[in-house]
């Protein structure tokens, strides 16, 4: 049973592989995409090409529509034009846990752990997309079931000791510090085996120590082949680790390029890196259309 | 369609309008404030009528009897806050709310025990005459139902728009937090709702018992109905309540004059079903506060 | 500023993240193990066994009052699956009870159907409404559900009321046949024994269901508890298709006890419809604790068996 | 979990503990169970019977008993539900181990009393307002309570023969009660020649009435039949007199009773004043002389009124739970059993019921057979309406 249950992941995972390797090499591709909440412009024709292997990170001031970004990627919020392609499947067309289903995990800037389980609990939740038993074959503990079981308990706890949280594996998320809690979501999404990464602002509110830890941690599963795209507001932290940068302001985006690019460019510097952001937090009203 | 069957279906609908509206606005005020959904709120409805009914065939005159009817059954509303919902208040909403319902079966008991089984009526307050209408007939207590109706909502209206008290209510609905910060007291507030429902209970008992009778266990039916007309207006505004209550009445009386006898409750009810799928958080509601 | 420190050749070091066994897994197993430890197990043995072997040392009434709390428990069990896991707030498990209840009753006394086969057939036809009914209600959310869950529980009642051809009426249906083979052991006995062999092997699915990756994925969505919806489905829940099973299943527990009911009984009415029973059981659910199915059984245990303790005969005078 | 499961264990032994506490009372009585509904939807008419019931074990006892046995009487409330009356039919079958169940509440209680009387092996009385399933009592169960048929009866040919209607608009309960009568309606109505030309229905929590009178109002029906087994029926006849509807109005027992006529007197006297069917207890001093039944309900009128707590006059209810008894009491007469052997006596008075021959009571006479457990020959029903404050015979 075992067996069959990583023959059939094997197959699940090179089928996403060959997915990846497409032709013209994008991985994550954003045509033209706009959102509105009414009069309201969050995300404006934005074109973006996330290659695999890459860590990229989204930076911005305040109400640059970075979040929403990832929420359009992850299907929580619907676009109002354009479409996105991840694999050379349409994303944008297809609900929620379907794109999870792909190969895309998101982790929220306040986590949500489910406070209503364990810290094993909730990484075993990220189980969910790779395992299929259902109400009948759980309630009767099916041999698939019970399989199934077993290998979500390990992987589980495999995940957790890559995060180093095996110790706090049954504290309720309460008893545990923030960075712990970030990096048990952090856990709860590699479960989901995902093929890219969506972070929203990773290292907000942790302190020097763990953000270096935390740093380490994501080029790890970088090397792991997993592809991670971040929205960050600590633009230094996120622009030592990132292949690539994006800059984004009222929901257009303004750069696009390798750090050293970015770090070259005296404007960019002074308008979105040197904590000058003068215009930053302005609302952008699209004109009438 | 005959024009008196239209013009009484419209009188039919607007008294029943004000009958549900008038005992969806007591879930109203407590929900908004505490998040509690009282299932004894009939029950304040039932002790309106009984006691009105009781205090006038001990001689004292029909307006006196309601006052003091109404006043005792918004006392009783206090009660049900301190005796039980105040002591849970660590308990989640749900537990509180399934508490309320404890409280109606005691209420409904201790009636039981001092009134018995027996339905009671009253006459139309001040003798109204009923008023016959081209074919329709507008009974004599009806006015009073769709007039002391009118004058509550006005006065809950004026009270939450400009009143200290009625502000503080207001901004505990609202925002729970920020009302405690700025000083307010929300047990406090919260016992105020609670007053408020069962005295808005009391006088829909009072004004509706020369129209329905009134009897010891008619608390939950009225439950339910003043329930089904908070929750299609949408529980959190009082306007989304009296609109529910039009609604709920209007379906009812549309219900009795075009669809085959016998089917008339289902028919409203689908009607409140459409409502629902449609408008999931009522007709009226403020966004995010469900 | 720091260079990148990017690796330049990604994809290739897929064994960084190759699952690895864990050496504390054994130890964190043997924690959860302690959590349901063996004396405990030994209680619920004992419980169990205590529930099958009553009829030997008491009476017809006794086991009547079982009958209920087992009726009571089983609809409850599935409202606490609902509730206390989903955090659905339904208010309408009467319409599943009684459509259990019905189905069977009029497959048994309209088309002679075996009541074994009606059973399930009522089961099946019960499922399948309340999986419509969930798709269609469980878009809604928090405390609306609620609302309309009642509502439904109006329609059905007045709908039994008016067709009655069908239903009967307000009669109700009477002469529905036992489940019990003719003459092997008493009826009540044999209802007894059915109701609670099914009650705990119902128990025994939703304990399994709750320790799973199903029970997982419904407190998940439990936004009453801690849970949330949007976190759920970026991991890949998908969070309709769960609530509806859950409606479902919580409608088949409902109907299962109904058509045990209907059978036992021998005569059904509409008032099993009422809203009332809805709300008992939502007592029930409360009352007994939501975070376990064993709850079912305290909370139907206390209310029906101490209301009949202290109630009950002698009321009057006389 | 763990408390969980100490609990239900707790639990367990208590209702095992009061199964051995429970013995049967070691005094020689007739134990007589009264399963009514004391709570609930329908605690008007049960306790309405179970007050009946009372009135008559009372006198029995201060006679002396049946041949020196005195009744011992057992109430025990249903709490107007099927599950109710399960639990308290085998409560007082096993535990209190009567001799004989007198339900008092409505139709479909009463059919949940059946397969429980079956099994107990215990004869069941059971009031109940139809006679739909009249077939189905089984071996242990009787329904010597009249049917709805003698009221439509009674309706029709008083609106036929007395006052010459043709055409007869009906507001009928949306309940088991109104079901009955809808079910005999229109062969009766025929009979008679009526032509019923409208059915409206209401709900027995119906408040507005008005639209259902504004149809009947616009038909041509010549007068009016309600029936109802609640305060929606009255508040039917209040309405019906405010839409200005001055046809005749006929509306069933359950509309005169006191607290109805009460409320709504005013508007049951409006002419042509309401009729409603009455027991001939309700109006004996109407009755004339030379009624046979005169001495009876005179007799039973005034021990009703002594014994009722507080005094007051006995209504349809209160008659058919005393005629329950009186039943009863007829067969325990005549059969004697012996009361300290449950089973035997149960048996024997099962026998005695079955084999009661003429038996004139309040409502009926009664001969009953094993083939008939109903076994009306005769209703005794009158049609009575309203008049200055109190309740006179039709003029026929």
């Amino acid at each position: 049973m075992r067996d069959y249950l990583n023959w059939a992941k094997d197959i699940l995972i090179s089928a996403r592989g060959q997915g990846g390797e497409a032709r013209d090499g994008s991985f994550l591709e954003l045509k033209n995409v706009s959102v509105s909440f009414g009069r309201l412009t969050a995300v404006d024709q934005v074109n973006l090409v996330i290659r695999q292997g890459d860590i990229a990170a989204i930076i911005g001031p305040n109400g640059a529509g970075k979040t929403t970004m990832l929420k359009l990627i992850s299907g929580l919020l619907p676009l109002s034009q354009g479409e996105i392609w991840f694999k050379q499947r349409r994303l944008d067309k297809i609900s929620p846990h379907h794109i999870a289903s792909l190969g895309v995990t998101q982790v929220f800037q306040d986590i949500q752990l489910f406070s209503n389980m364990s810290i094993l609990e909730n990484v075993m939740v990220g189980c969910h997309v790779w395992t299929d038993a259902g109400f009948l074959s759980t309630g009767l503990k099916l041999p698939h079931a019970k399989a199934e079981e077993k290998e979500i308990m390990e992987r589980a706890m495999s995940k957790l000791s890559l995060v180093g949280l095996e110790q706090k594996a049954l504290a309720p998320p309460a008893n545990l510090s923030w960075s712990e809690q970030k990096i048990s979501g952090l856990a709860r999404a590699l479960a989901a085996e995902p093929d890219l990464l969506l972070l929203d602002e990773p290292y907000g509110g942790l302190m020097t120590s763990e953000i270096e830890k935390l740093s380490q941690l994501l080029l790890k599963l970088q090397q792991g082949g997993i592809t991670i795209l971040m929205v960050e507001q600590r633009t230094d932290e996120a622009l030592e680790i990132a292949n690539q940068v994006i800059i984004l302001d009222s929901g257009a985006k303004v750069a696009d390029a390798a750090p050293s690019e970015i770090q070259s460019n005296e404007h960019l510097i002074a308008t979105y890196l040197g904590g000058r952001i003068t215009e930053g937090g302005k609302l952008h009203y699209a004109a009438s259309e | 369609m005959d024009l008196s069957i239209v013009l009484q279906f419209f009188i039919s609908g607007v008294n029943l309008g004000c009958i549900y509206a008038a005992l969806g606005l007591g879930f109203f005020i407590i929900y908004s404030v505490t998040r509690v959904l009282n299932l004894a709120q009939g029950e304040f409805v039932m002790l309106g009528g009984m006691l009105t009914v009781t205090f006038y065939s001990m001689g004292v005159p029909i307006l006196l009897s309601t006052l003091v009817a109404v006043v005792i059954a918004g006392l009783l509303g206090g009660v049900l806050y301190r005796g039980v919902i105040h002591p849970a208040r660590n308990l989640s909403k749900a537990t509180q709310t399934f508490l309320t319902v404890g409280f109606a079966f005691a209420i409904e008991g201790i009636a039981l025990l001092i009134w018995g089984w027996e339905y009671r009526s009253l006459p139309n307050f001040l003798g109204t005459p009923n008023i016959h209408l081209g074919g329709a007939t507008i009974i004599g207590q009806t006015p009073w139902v769709t007039g002391i109706t009118l004058l509550v909502v006005t006065g809950l209206f004026f009270f939450f728009g400009h009143t200290i008290q009625g502000k503080a209510l207001r901004a505990c609905a609202d925002n729970p937090l920020g009302a405690k910060t700025i000083g307010i007291s929300v047990e406090r507030m919260s016992l105020y709702a609670f007053i408020l429902a069962g005295t808005l209970g009391g006088i829909a008992g009072a004004i509706i018992t020369p129209l329905t009778m009134v009897s010891y266990s008619i608390g939950f039916p009225m439950t339910i109905k003043g329930l089904l007309a908070a929750f299609v207006g949408g529980i959190t505004r009082a306007e989304g309540v009296i609109l529910g209550g039009m609604v709920l009445g209007m379906a009812e009386a549309i219900a009795a004059s075009l669809i085959p006898s016998g089917y008339h409750s289902i028919f409203a009810l689908i009607i409140l079903m459409a409502v629902f799928l449609c408008q999931p958080r009522g007709l009226l509601s403020s966004p995010g506060k469900t | 500023m720091p260079a990148s420190r990017a690796v330049e050749q990604p994809g290739k070091n897929m064994k960084i993240l190759k699952h690895t066994p864990v050496p504390i897994l054994g130890q964190v197993k043997k924690t959860i193990e302690l959590r349901r430890t063996k004396v405990e197990h030994l209680i619920m043995a004992l419980v169990v066994v205590l529930f099958l072997t009553m009829p030997l040392f008491a009476g017809p009434y006794p086991l009547a009052i079982m009958m209920d709390i087992g009726f009571y428990a089983i609809v409850t069990m599935g409202l606490i699956l609902l509730m206390g896991q989903a955090g659905q707030l339904s208010l309408g498990q009467a319409v599943f009870f009684g459509l259990g209840a019905y189905s069977s009753a009029i497959l048994t006394t309209q088309h002679h159907l075996a009541p074994w086969l009606a059973l399930m057939l009522a089961a099946i036809i019960t499922g399948s409404i309340a999986a419509g009914i969930g798709r269609a209600v469980l878009r809604l959310r928090g405390i609306i559900v609620s609302g309309v869950t009642l509502v439904l529980n109006l329609i059905f009642f007045y709908l039994v009321l008016s067709l009655v051809d069908l239903t009967g009426g307000a009669n109700g249906i009477i002469n529905i046949p036992s489940l019990s083979p003719v003459g092997v052991i008493p009826d009540s006995l044999f209802d007894y024994y059915f109701l609670w062999i099914v009650a705990f092997l119902l128990l025994a699915f939703s304990l399994n269901l709750v320790n799973s990756r199903t029970g997982r994925a419904l407190r998940t969505m439990n936004i009453l508890a801690g849970g949330g919806e949007e976190t759920a489905q970026v991991l890949g829940v998908n969070v309709m298709k769960y609530k509806v099973q859950v409606f479902t299943l919580s409608a088949v527990y409902a109907s299962i006890a109904g058509s045990i009911y209907a059978h036992h009984i021998g005569c059904i009415e509409p008032e099993i419809f009422g809203a009332h029973l809805s709300l008992l059981v939502a007592i029930m659910a409360i009352v007994g604790g939501m975070a376990s199915p064993w709850g079912a059984f305290l909370g139907a245990g206390l209310l029906t068996g101490l209301t009949e303790l202290l109630g009950g005969v002698r009321v009057g005078s006389g | 979990m763990k408390r969980i499961a100490i609990l239900l264990l707790v639990f367990i032994i208590a209702i095992g503990g009061t199964v051995s506490c429970a013995s049967p009372s070691a005094e020689k009585s007739y134990k007589i169970g009264a399963l009514t509904s004391q709570t609930g939807k329908y605690s008007g008419l049960g306790l309405q019977t179970l007050e009946g019931i009372q009135v008559i074990v009372e006198d029995i006892n201060e006679k002396g008993g049946i041949n020196g046995i005195p009744l011992e009487l057992v109430p025990c409330d249903d709490k107007s539900s099927t599950t109710g009356v399960t639990l308290g039919a085998k409560k007082l079958i096993e535990v209190e181990k009567v001799d004989v169940i007198l339900h008092g509440s409505t139709t479909a209680l009463a059919q949940s009393t059946m397969p429980v009387a079956d099994e107990g092996k215990t004869p069941a009385i059971l009031l109940s307002g139809t006679a739909l399933f009249d077939d189905q009592l089984g071996k242990w169960c009787f329904r010597p309570m009249g049917s709805e048929e003698d009221y439509v009866i009674s309706f029709f040919q008083y609106l036929n023969e007395d006052l010459g209607i043709t055409r007869v608009a009906a507001l009928l309960e949306n309940s088991g009660f109104g079901q009955g009568f809808e079910f005999f309606m229109p062969g009766i109505a025929s009979k008679y020649n009526i032509e019923v030309v409208m059915t409206q229905h209401f709900d027995p929590t119906a408040t507005d009435l008005t639209l259902q009178m504004t149809d009947i109002k616009n038909s041509n029906a010549q007068a009016l039949v309600i029936w109802g087994s609640g305060p929606a029926g009255a508040l039917a006849v209040k309405q019906a007199r405010d839409m200005g509807i001055n046809s005749p109005i006929t509306a069933s027992f359950a509309q005169g009773s006191p607290d109805m006529v009460k409320a709504f007197g005013a508007y049951y006297e409006m002419s042509p004043s309401l009729i409603v069917p009455a027991s001939k207890t309700d109006i004996w001093q109407e009755l004339p002389e030379d009624d046979s039944d005169k001495a009876m309900c005179q007799d039973f009128a005034s021990l009703f009124l002594e014994k009722s707590d507080p005094p007051h006059p006995a209504n349809f209810y209160n008659v058919l739970g005393a005629q329950m008894m009186l039943f009863v009491v007829d067969s325990l007469k005549r059969a004697q059993p012996d009361p300290t052997n449950v089973e035997k006596a149960r048996s024997e008075l099962r026998d005695a019921l079955e084999s009661t021959e003429n038996l004139n009571l309040l409502t009926a006479v009664y001969t009953l057979s094993p083939e008939d457990h109903y076994g009306s020959v005769m209703q005794k029903i009158m049609l009575i309406t309203f008049k200055d404050g109190g309740k006179i015979l039709v003029p026929r």
